[in-house]
């Protein structure tokens, strides 16, 4: 299983701060399109990934255990 | 020693030499809203030889809630920022060079100023600008610093050419309706806390003491305490067209750029943005409209009230801007709800 | 809805309910040097509708580096803080309510100022003033926040009674020795980041958002880029004498208060600390030393010229301030160096 | 084994930012005595100790693979 844990607007679109799901053997953006369709989330391409605490690109394939973590990138100033 | 300083040269990681470098360099911050207005505050207060401060807009009441060098005064003489920043910073420190540029940091000036600079600081409130930083801190070899925040989240992250990825590598395209202040909110301790790493990161670099600067991208939501740093030696992409081998700098590029237009003979300005999209027109209205805004639309268009203006937006990013001939007051509006 | 805090409205935690019990509240800052001038110039920003700040010293060249709200000009007539602050924060925000206080936080004076007040933030420089702050919010059950800073590093923690540990479960005692921004230096990054943390604590505190107060200790490093929350829900110390059954408040007696006396027909200023202890003289005078103080001694004890003053320091703490027969200023310069 | 981290002036007087030390079945008091005395630290009874990111009081016991970390409160202000 995985622990996914939404940063900024994602969160409030899902609801809490983190959900479980079993991401293991799908990729970044698999995942993504995933959690977009079911939860309604704003357009995600451009959201960044981190997996356990490391950057993580679109096609990296996530594994059992894996933290994810999604951080939208802003752009107030 | 002077005494002034004195408590900075204390500190052993800047100490008299790290002082002599500070008083030396000249640091360049984009934007004098709620990050640029603080940053030249910290830099100003520790003794920068030189800064210059770019804004395009002038003081309004909403800004005073976090813009920390303005006062009510300003708002009533509606002093332009970057006029109403020079004031206040020249009487924090008369030995700082202070140069305010009041004008749109479009990639032709970012490319005029940036010439001696040894740093420089994001404060801009939208990624076109931060893209075009971006190449010009690429191809001139300058380090800068991204910072950016909504409501009570924020960010930032230290970019050195040739030693770590660069913003296109992580973002690479300009995102679309990125959340801004004027549609997220925003609090004041979020814009103290990205200074507080950004101007950090710029004391580092000033003093020359590399190895100190964070390798890694900081966001945190001090509204739900969290704090999160994300390890970037794995993020450069090779094949980005900033920093990679094959590099075009493509947000130098005219033809990436957000262009504005006086419709002719009409009180009207047409924004048509660089990134060809599909806004989610629905989403849009929601957001304004909880916002407070009056909102009309159809599927094909939104028309907002704001102001003085109404901006009608397509579904695929161009709008018309009603009620000003002003290029850069109109590019200012549509960038505050759009990003 | 006010233009000036529409911002602050649209962040989801605040909202319009949020900003009209903000501007119904009252907050006390304790001290004006930088985190209580950074601290006072947001929230005066935020639209607090009363605040009240305390400090006993003036304004002098060596703040400017790191204390916001002061200018030259502050430096050159010699304000005091408090005054200096006043006129600042009124031109940030006539709507404030700003009361500012000339004098030395003494548990007599928290306990009149306290009286009507929602939220203390401790913005003071030495364990003294926080431990009697920590028993007057016990006492009369106001919240309070913890927040300090040196060098790079920093911290802060909430504290509700009732609810959390206090500080007298934490530390026990006062620290003698404590690491202050006359010892250690202090860069204003550093000071920025205890403020946003201070200043969102004091948000949540006022909107009564509770269930958003941290409940961990935070403490940092920007220039080590170490950021750590330690949880506080073991703290709790039952036998404490500050919040458990048993309680006397022994931060609000004069017996464990610091002593100062003119001594008769001197120009000098005796200081017994409260709490009896052994300095290590050795390694105060190598501080001492490495600051650029010059510093004699004995194994009994030190002699440190400091500018118009010279102290002597005894190796349980005693100390004879020379050349001046001002009690607070007296007790100001003493507690600089030994926290 | 222990993972030891040091903040503010005490990493500076450790020159480490974490020691790696056996302190399994000894307190918190232990393991601070041992230190001041093996570094030269300085006085160490104010100092705070987290175990695995919780405050630990001073005759907490220290088990095989926590992670302990010693805060300094400091009074600048």
């Amino acid at each position: 299983m995985n622990k996914v844990l939404f940063f900024a607007h994602l969160r409030d679109a899902v609801g809490e701060e983190f959900l479980t799901v079993n991401a293991s053997g799908k990729t970044v953006a698999e995942l993504k399109a995933e959690l977009s369709a079911k939860y309604n989330l704003p357009k995600m391409e451009t959201i960044m990934t981190a997996i356990n605490e490391e950057f993580a690109s679109h096609d990296e394939v996530i594994r059992d255990g894996d933290e994810i973590a999604f951080i939208p990138p802003v752009s107030g100033g | 020693m002077n005494e002034r300083y004195s408590r900075q040269v204390l500190f052993p990681g800047i100490g008299k030499e790290g002082q002599a470098k500070i008083s030396s360099k000249h640091v360049l911050i984009i934007g004098a809203g709620a990050l640029g207005s603080g940053s030249a505050e910290v830099l100003t207060r520790a003794g920068v030889g030189k800064l210059t401060i770019v804004d395009r807009d002038y003081v309004e009441a909403s800004n005073l809630q976090r813009q920390q060098l303005y006062t009510e005064e300003d708002v009533a003489e509606k002093l332009p920022k970057a006029a109403a920043a020079e004031k206040r910073l020249k009487a924090i420190n008369s030995d700082v060079k202070i140069i305010s540029i009041i004008g749109d940091a479009t990639p032709e000036l970012l490319e005029d100023l940036v010439v001696g600079v040894d740093v420089m600081l994001d404060a801009t409130d939208n990624f076109e600008t931060r893209m075009a930083m971006n190449d010009v801190s690429q191809k001139y070899k300058i380090p800068w610093i991204y910072g950016a925040c909504v409501g009570s989240y924020g960010m930032s992250f230290s970019m050195i050419p040739g030693k770590t990825p660069c913003l296109n590598c992580l973002l690479r395209t300009i995102p679309l309706q990125g959340m801004t202040c004027d549609t997220g909110g925003i609090i004041s301790p979020t814009v103290q806390m990205v200074i507080a790493h950004q101007t950090a990161e710029a004391l580092k670099m000033l003093v020359e003491d590399w190895e100190s600067v964070r390798t890694s991208f900081v966001s945190f939501d001090l509204w739900r305490n969290q704090y999160t740093s994300m390890k970037m030696s794995k993020a450069k992409f090779p094949g980005c067209l900033s920093c990679g081998d094959e590099r075009t700098y493509p947000f130098l590029d005219h033809e990436n750029m957000t262009k504005t237009t006086v419709l002719c003979g009409r009180d009207t300005v047409q924004i048509r943005p660089s990134i060809k999209g599909e806004l989610s027109l629905d989403r849009l209205a929601g957001q304004l409209n909880s916002l407070g805004y009056t909102v009309k639309g159809n599927p094909y268009l939104l028309s907002v009230e704001m102001g003085k203006e109404r901006m009608v937006i397509f579904q695929d990013g161009r709008a018309l801007i009603h009620g000003t001939k002003d290029l850069t007051h109109a590019k200012s509006i549509y960038q505050r709800i759009l990003g």
